[in-house]
C-alpha cells in the first residue's frame, strides 16, 4: 500500500482537517465527532437546505460540494464506509434554516439505512425532510430494475441542478422534484483498469490482469458488465456509449451536458482523449454539449479508470445548470 | 435468574456479550474481509464500548434501557451492522413502551418485532443470506417457551442450523451479494456475528 | 502500460483536441503544427504577452495555464519533450500585441535552447522578448547553483503573478521582473512513490520498491535527494519542509503561498493529509499562510507522489496573487 | 567529386544521410532507451523526412541552402539533437554568407564555427560526452585536409576513436546525465548519430 498517510484510523479525520484548514472560506467542521461539513458563510434563512453524505475516499465527492448553490451540509463516514445515523442527523440539523432538508445521496443500502434512521430522529425535532437518491449507473441494474442502480458521477449533476433549484427559495418539494429529475436525466458508465487501496484494510479492492480493464465497474469495486482485454480508447469509449445511448436514446436537437470523470489515477490528458470521441459522437448525432466537465470529480481515490455521465437537458434544468454555484471543485 | 426480561437482566446479558466481542473481533473481521470489507470485528467491538458506556446508566424502563442503546449505536461511523441492531433495538424499544418487563414467553415476539423493523430498514428479505435469516430462526425457535435458559438453547441450536442450511446459498444483499457465486460455502459475517452474541448469553449465564 | 488512450503518437494531438474543445472558452488551437494554444478571447492591445511551453504530460501545466490574468500563449511539445523551435516562435507571435514577449519556463535544457532560438527568429521580425526560467526544484541542485534548478509546480506562482503583473499594462521590463521575483520567492520540493509511463515508450520512466519512497526526485524521473522506505506522512512532509526551510528560512511574521500538489495519482485526500501538517508547521513559526492551493497542478501523468511549493509574498506579490486570473485550473 | 563544397554537394550527401538515418534508427532508438528517452532514431528519421522536403528546392547560395535546412530541422518536435544541429546548420549558414561554395581545406572550420554555436546554444562543454565532443574530433581531424575522401575518412576514424575514448567516461549534459555512473561503459547515442551521418556520406561517396 503506496500512500502518504499516517494511522489508518486517522486518515479520515486527518484529511478533514487539511480540507478544513486549506478551505477556510468555504468549509467549516461541526458535529459531535467532527464528521460533519458545514458551509462557512452560514445558513440562508428561507432556504430548503441540501444534504449529503456517503463514504471517505471520492474526494472532490461528497463533501467538497458543500458550497453555495450546491450542499449546506454533507456527513462524513469512514473510507467507502457509510456516515453514522447520528453525523447524518447532526448534518440535516445544521442545514435547517426553517423550511425543510432534502437529502440527496448515492443509491447504496448502507446509506439508505443511515439517512433514512437520521430522517426519523430529526423528525421527532420538527425537521421535514425529502429524499432524492442518485442513482445513475447503468452497469449495475437493468433499465427496468433503475432504483437498484448505484449513484456515481451523477451526483454532482444532482447537487448543482438542485442546489440551483434552491438557490432561488424554491419550496422543499419543488427542490425534490429538481432532484428526482436531474437524477432521471442523468445516466453514467465506468471502466476500471486498476483497484484502489482502503488504508485500513491495506490490500487492493479486487483484482485484475495486467492488460485487462473492467467497464461498468463500481466505485467500490463492484462487478461490472463486461471484464476484457485493454483495447484502444476510442473502442473502449465507443462500448461506453453504447450502454449509455441504449439506456437513453439521443436525437438531433437534443442538448446534454457530459462528465468525463477520472476515478483517480487517470490523468487529464486521458480523459481529453476519452472526451475528444464522445464529443465526436455526440456531434455527430447532432447532439449539442452544454457545460462539458472533464476531470476528477468523483473518485475513487488512487483507482484507475473513468467515467462517462450525460445529463439530458431541457429548458428548466439548462437554465440551473448554468446558474453560479462556488465550491472549491465546482464554480459557475 | 429472573422471572422476566428487566434492564438489569438486559444489562447484564450485555456486559457478557460485550466482553465475548472483544474476543471474537479477529475471526469476525477475517469472515466479513471474506465477503465484505473486513470491518465487522471492528464494528462490534466499537458498538460493544458505546454499549459499555451506557450501561452504569441505563434507566429501569425497559423500553428506555433499549432505546438508549440503540441511541448509542447510532453514534458508530456507518457500518451496516450497527444500523441494523439499532434499528431492532429501536423496534424492540417502541414495543415494549411503558413496560419494566417482559415476559419470558413474551422475547419471541419481541424479536419478530424486531426483525420487521430490520426488513423495514434494509430492503432486505429472508432468504437473502443476512443477519435477518438467523434472527427469524432464532424467533421460531423460542415460540411460547418459558425458561430463559431453554430459550437460548434453542435460539443458539436454531442458528446454528440456519447458519449450516445458508451456508450452501449465495449472498444477496450488502457487500456480500457484489461476489455472488462465490459466497457460496460461506457463512454470512452477520449469522456468525449473531450467533456469538447468543453464545455470550448461553455459556455464562445469569445476570 | 495501462492508460486510455489510441495510437501513442497521436496521444498529444487527440488530448489537445480534447482540451479545446471541452474549453471552447479559454483555449484555441494555432501554430502550423497545431502545437500552440492562445486565448480564445484574443489578444489585448498594450499588454505584455506571456508565453510558456514545455513537454506535455504535466496537465495542468503547461497549456492549462493560458488564460486571462496567466499566459496568452502556451507551445506544446510531445510527452516530457520540449516544444519545437517553429512552435514556440508561433506561440510567441500570437501572444504579441506590440509591446514584447516574456518567454516563461521550466527550466531545462531542451526548453532553453528551443526558447532561445525562437527568440532569436522573432527578434528578426521585430518581436521583442525577454525570459525568466523557473527553478524551484531545491532538490535539483544546492542553493548556490540555483540557476541550475529545474522548474517544477514554483511554475504556477510565476504564471500568477507575472501574469497579474501584466493585466496592469506593466512594461515588459516590469513584468520580467515581477517574473523573477516570483521565481526567487518560490522553492519546492517532491517525493515520488510510483514512475509514469510516456505512452510513445511504453515503459515506466524509472523503477523503485514496493515500499520505497524517493524524496526531491524530478517530475520526469530525475534523480532526487534521499531514497528510503516509505514512513508516516507527517515525517515524509517534516523532512521535506527541512529542504525547504533550510534553502529559504521562514521568520515569525513571513507571509508564504503554500501548493500542496500531486504528481497524479495521489489523491487529494492524501494532499490534504500532508496540507494539514504544513499548516500546523507554518502556524507553530509564526509564519501566516495566504491562499493555499491544494490539489493537481502540475503533475507527470498517473505518477503517485506529491511536491510542496513555498511562495514567499511581500505586499506587492500578495497583491498580485490575489489579483483576478481565470482559466479552467485556476481561477482568482 | 566537386572541388569545393557547394549546395549540389550537400543535395546529394543529404540524401545518403537520409537514406542511412532510416537505417540506423532502430540502433539509435535503443541507445538513446538505455540513457535517454529513446527518441534519437526516430528524430533523425523525422529530420530527415523533413530535410529531404527541402532536397528539391535548395538554393544554390550554400548560406541560404544550409539555413533551409537549419529552417527545415526546427519545425520537429523538440528533440534537442535537431535543435542542436539545426543551431549548428544555422551557425554554418551565417559563417557562409554570400558564399556558392567552401573549399574543402576550410570545411574543418565550418565544422568549429558550427560547434561553436551549438556550444553557445546548449551550454554544453567539451568533455561532457555529448555530439560536440565528436564533432570536435572531427574538427581536429579534418584541419587544413584538401581531398573530401581524406576528409571523410579522417573524420570517421576519429569519431570512431572518440567514441571509444568517452566510453569510459560519464555523460554530464541532457537525460544521460541523470543515470550518472550508470553510463559509464556505454556510448552517447547523439555521438553515435553522428557517426552514422559521416558514414553515409562515406560508404558511398560522390554527388
Ligand atoms: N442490506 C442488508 N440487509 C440486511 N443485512 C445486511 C445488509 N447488508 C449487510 N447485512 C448484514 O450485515 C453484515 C455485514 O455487516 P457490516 O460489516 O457492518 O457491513 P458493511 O461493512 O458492509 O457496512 C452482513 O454479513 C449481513 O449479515
Ligand atoms: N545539453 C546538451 N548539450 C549538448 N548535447 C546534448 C545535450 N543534451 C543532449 N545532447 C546530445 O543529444 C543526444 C540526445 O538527443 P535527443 O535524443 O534528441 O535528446 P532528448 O530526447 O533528450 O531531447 C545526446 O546523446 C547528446 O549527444
Ligand atoms: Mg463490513
Ligand atoms: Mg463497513
Ligand atoms: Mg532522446
Ligand atoms: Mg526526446
Amino acid at each position: 500500500m503506496k500512500k502518504i498517510l499516517n494511522d489508518p484510523f486517522a486518515y479520515v479525520d486527518e484529511m478533514l482537517e487539511g480540507l478544513c484548514l486549506a478551505h477556510r472560506q468555504y468549509f467549516k467542521r461541526t458535529g459531535s465527532e467532527g464528521r460533519v461539513i458545514v458551509r462557512a458563510d452560514g445558513l440562508i434563512k428561507g432556504k430548503v437546505g441540501i444534504v449529503s453524505g456517503g463514504g471517505s475516499g471520492h474526494l472532490p465527492v461528497f463533501t467538497g460540494y458543500v458550497g453555495k448553490g450546491l450542499l449546506d451540509a454533507c456527513a462524513i463516514g469512514d473510507v467507502f464506509s457509510s456516515p453514522a445515523v447520528n453525523q447524518v442527523a447532526d448534518a440535516i440539523r445544521a442545514a435547517h434554516s426553517g423550511v425543510g432538508v432534502l437529502c440527496l445521496y448515492g443509491n447504496y443500502s448502507g446509506d439508505k439505512m443511515n439517512f433514512d434512521m437520521a430522517g426519523e430522529i430529526v423528525e421527532m425535532e420538527g425537521i421535514q425532510t425529502t429524499t432524492v437518491r442518485v442513482a445513475d449507473d447503468v452497469a449495475s441494474a437493468p433499465l427496468g430494475e433503475r432504483s437498484k442502480r448505484r449513484g456515481v458521477a451523477g451526483l454532482v449533476y444532482a447537487y448543482k441542478l438542485a442546489g440551483a433549484k434552491a438557490d432561488q427559495f424554491a419550496t422543499i418539494e419543488q427542490v425534490t422534484a429538481i432532484a428526482q429529475k436531474a437524477v432521471d436525466a442523468c445516466r453514467s458508465v465506468g471502466v476500471a483498469l486498476t483497484p484502489c487501496t482502503v488504508p485500513a484494510v491495506g490490500r487492493p479492492t479486487f483484482e485484475i490482469g495486467e492488460t485487462e480493464i473492467e467497464i461498468g465497474m463500481g466505485i467500490h469495486g463492484e462487478p461490472g458488465v463486461s471484464r476484457g482485454s485493454l483495447k484502444p480508447a476510442d473502442a473502449i469509449v465507443e462500448e461506453m456509449l453504447g450502454y449509455l445511448l441504449a439506456d437513453m436514446p439521443l436525437q438531433s436537437g437534443d442538448r446534454v451536458s457530459v462528465l468525463v470523470n477520472s476515478l483517480g489515477a487517470t490523468p487529464l490528458e486521458e480523459l481529453y482523449i476519452v472526451y475528444r470521441y464522445v464529443a465526436r459522437r455526440l456531434a455527430g448525432l447532432g447532439v449539442e454539449v452544454v457545460m462539458p466537465l472533464v476531470g476528477r470529480y468523483a473518485t475513487s481515490m488512487e483507482m484507475a479508470g473513468m467515467s462517462v455521465t450525460f445529463c439530458r437537458l431541457d429548458r428548466e434544468l439548462e437554465g440551473l445548470l448554468k446558474a453560479p454555484c462556488d465550491s472549491p471543485f465546482l464554480r459557475v | 435468574m429472573s422471572a422476566a426480561l428487566t434492564t438489569t437482566v438486559l444489562s447484564g446479558a450485555l456486559r457478557r456479550i460485550i466482553e465475548k466481542l472483544e474476543a471474537c473481533a479477529d475471526e469476525l473481521n477475517s469472515l466479513d474481509a471474506q465477503l465484505g470489507d473486513g470491518d465487522l470485528g471492528v464494528t462490534l467491538v466499537r458498538g460493544g464500548r458505546a454499549l459499555a458506556a451506557e450501561l452504569p446508566n441505563l434507566p429501569e424502563d425497559l423500553a428506555l434501557a433499549l432505546q438508549s442503546c440503540a441511541q448509542a449505536l447510532t453514534k458508530l461511523s456507518g457500518s451496516t451492522y450497527g444500523t441494523l441492531l439499532a434499528t431492532g433495538l429501536m423496534g424492540a424499544a417502541k414495543a415494549t413502551k411503558g413496560h419494566t418487563e417482559v415476559p419470558w414467553t413474551e422475547v419471541s415476539v419481541l424479536l419478530g418485532t424486531a426483525l420487521q423493523a430490520m426488513a423495514r430498514r434494509s430492503g432486505a428479505q429472508l432468504g437473502d443470506k443476512t443477519i435477518l435469516d438467523a434472527l427469524e430462526s432464532a424467533r421460531a425457535a423460542t415460540l411460547g417457551l418459558e425458561d430463559p435458559a431453554a430459550l437460548v438453547t434453542a435460539a443458539d441450536r436454531a442458528v446454528a442450523e440456519s447458519i449450516e442450511r445458508f451456508r450452501k446459498r449465495p449472498s444477496r444483499q450488502g457487500r456480500a451479494r457484489i461476489f455472488g457465486e462465490m459466497t457460496i460455502g460461506r457463512d454470512d459475517p452477520g449469522m456468525v456475528g449473531f450467533k456469538r452474541i447468543i453464545e455470550a448469553i448461553k455459556q455464562n449465564p445469569g445476570p
